[in-house]
């Protein structure tokens, strides 16, 4: 076994600088890596680009980064509820790329698993494929896209071992899987970090030669975003 | 006239037996509200779910379980959860069978347009451009006309497109059209609207052939 | 939820017909879909088009079909442990298309979800590339490989449940979860079929809607190629 | 001169702490047989399985854990099982840390042919292309001549390529040689070999810079 433990969120973060590119998992705020975050935050580094399907709400998630100044530039497919985001994009402070969920995901699982480019439907006909190789297969229009390239990717699990094998739960899962080994270094963290044998092999979501350095999380604050609840009746 | 309640029991009536259904947020979601016990059906959130139930009872929400509104849901018996490759992948891949969402704008030829402003709102396409470009079935929900009463089914559309040509249906607060190689064919009228409203909320060519029936809700 | 159970092989296989593509399931002998094979022998269609990893061996799997001479032609990555299939080959009676193994599986994923073609390095310089696109991507020339068109699927899990939700065990899994949704039908077999709401939702490897048609195998004979053991010290 | 246990031991040399392995059918195999213990290594299968473990106890085969040379195998701590498309997604993604695997032919520029002999034996490349095109860091072991004793250390390719200009090193009976810009240039002879027998079972260039130690096995 290759053990792939970290002490904490610190040595977690070794080398990450200004200027980097990262890779933050989660939908809206659910699957955030949170202590990655907070210590991206106290951390200071700057000029961020973030890949990142949205950018957290005002005072959490990505929001955070974004309420420090320093995220540069953001790639995400949605990003409609975080104010501050809105004020920098449309004063310009913030570059901003937003691309197709699905091609968001497809370009974090091509840059994992060794595929430069792929055919796509997704953004024909929109500003999406503007300046893309355009191709059709079987009549049908589709546009080129690329891996995405990163120097760190930051991942949330539900449950993971030392050897850097992780099992997400729910809807936490979301592109957390997909940008495992699509970056230089990929950082998880975990609510629950267990020995390794402890997970069966056959329910393993992420291999651990995927996950560079795995850590348990101190805490979880785990907002929900909207709670939507019926009555009992 | 119909309003959102209306809109999404009316889509309702287009879910078939055996259909794998992607809901968009707003309206589209209360449509999951109006399916007929006894169908079957799965609902798709392009977060990574497959066979969405209900909301949670007060206390039994689970941040680790929501919807693409980011709202906290339940699932049913028989229900996936999978990462945002995989899910994407259903769509692209053509296995979901019906896709329901909100516009802005939908043209014509079946352009759709629901993800910017330019110079006042950029929310982000989301998932739209991957499920308008590679849905096969696809229904608009929406109101006929935007707030300040200017047609929303138009010639063209003015905002930056979503897809192209790509729509095959439209239900609105007034009226059940399809999309048309000649433009939007009225099916049926809202309860109490005449074909003279729906006619002036229209900007696009608009199709009436024969007696339009008014819809059954 | 969609019940996807048939009564049994046959009505699994209804539509099957001479002259079409199939994929199958499986690496060597382990976890190939038993039941639907025999049924194919069963049926003598003909002329089909295979895409396997493999092809059995000559009394087992895939090897059945050719005996009978159904396989007009296979599409695998490595045929190396049967004497009929190298007989027919030779002799011009079978077509075969070799290539590489990470193509196949990535050509099977595409068409599982919609991805009409992807570049890859694999093959670049070889025979296999001969006549197709060629692109650097950093520096490194890669093809551009296409998404396979099948008629059916055929695959083998461990445990599935009435939605078509699939499990598999160990290094079964292979190329069936791949498969799954990549062919126009896919029709999937079990070890255990069991109600919805009994497997956990977390543990799913495939869902359901990638999956027309579940039914339990009758029985399993699990054949093993190369049993190699230690001894007890 | 070695035989394959031999040369399994000499590339177990190569293997570093921290590296995940993929092994190829055959002397590649036995590699894991000589890992110091304590070393912190994974084995790869490119049908599925991370961490793979000895052969198992007699009785306790599973026809569902097997490994790419289809032998029943064990797993250790820590291991998992994956898809073929996900398991080549490592290899492809340059996950894993050094590969080795076997060949009929390698020439000095890095080229190697290990699948098919035409009009003979076609077998197939299984995943061999994959692995060449993908890793970075690839060992090839083999015997230095065929069984008609012609060498295996080519100029160039006389069979159909698995891959160009993709090996670094090559572990045979009698020799290590790195493959450099100008050819096989000689690092070990084997225990008792002469670099004039290295020289005369070598067709492709071969350099000889300095005092060649004898392996330390």
């Amino acid at each position: 076994m290759i053990n792939r433990t970290v002490k904490g969120v610190e040595e977690a973060l070794e080398g990450v600088k200004s200027d980097m590119t990262l890779m933050v998992g989660g939908f809206g705020l659910s699957g955030i890596p949170e202590n990655s975050i907070a210590q991206l935050v106290k951390s200071g580094v700057k000029n961020l680009t973030c890949i990142s399907n949205n950018a957290g709400v005002d005072d959490f998630g990505l929001g955070l980064l974004l309420q420090g100044k320093q995220i540069k530039k953001m790639i995400s497919s949605y990003v409609g509820e975080n104010d501050e985001f809105e004020r920098q994009m449309l004063s310009g402070e913030l570059e901003v790329d937003l691309i197709p969920q699905g091609t968001l995901a497809e370009r974090c699982r091509a840059a994992q698993s060794g595929i430069p480019a792929f055919f796509t439907p997704a953004g024909y006909g929109t500003e999406v494929a503007e300046g893309k190789e355009m191709r059709n297969f079987k009549g049908k229009p589709h546009i080129l896209e690329h891996a995405f390239n990163a120097d760190f990717a930051f991942v949330k699990a539900w449950k993971g071992d030392e050897a850097g094998n992780l099992i997400f739960k729910g809807t936490a899962r979301n592109f957390n899987p997909v940008m495992c080994g699509a970056a230089t270094i990929t950082v998880a963290e975990v609510e629950e970090l267990v020995p390794a044998g402890e997970l069966d092999p056959n329910e393993i979501h992420i291999p651990g030669i995927f996950v560079k350095r795995i850590f348990q999380g101190e805490k979880y604050e785990k907002r929900i975003e909207q709670r939507t609840v019926r009555k009992r009746e | 006239m119909l309003d959102k309640i209306g809109i999404a029991k009316r889509i309702a009536q287009e879910v078939k037996n055996g259909y794998y259904v992607n809901l968009g947020i707003g309206i589209p979601t209360l449509v999951a509200n109006y399916v007929p016990d006894g169908m079957e059906v799965e609902f798709q959130s392009e977060n990574g779910v497959l066979g969405m139930g209900a909301f949670p009872f007060e206390g039994e929400e689970d941040a680790d379980v929501i919807n693409a509104g980011k709202q906290t849901i339940t699932t049913l018996p028989g229900a996936s959860f999978f990462d945002s490759a995989t899910s994407f992948g259903m769509i692209r891949g053509q296995h979901v069978d019906l896709t329901i969402l909100g516009a802005m704008e939908v043209a014509e030829n079946g352009d759709i347009a629901n993800w910017k402003i330019p110079g006042k709102m950029v929310k982000g396409m989301g998932g739209a451009m991957d499920l308008v470009a590679s849905a096969e079935n696809i229904i608009v929900a929406m109101m006929h006309t935007n707030r300040a009463g200017a047609s929303k089914l138009l010639r063209k559309c003015s905002l930056p497109l979503t897809g192209v040509n790509c729509i095959n249906k439209v239900v609105t607060n007034l009226a059940v059209l399809e999309v048309t190689d000649t433009g939007f064919k009225l099916l049926e009228r809202a309860p109490g609207v005449s074909i003279e409203e729906i006619k002036n909320a229209t900007e696009g060519n608009l199709i009436i052939d024969g007696e339009i029936p008014e819809m059954n809700i």
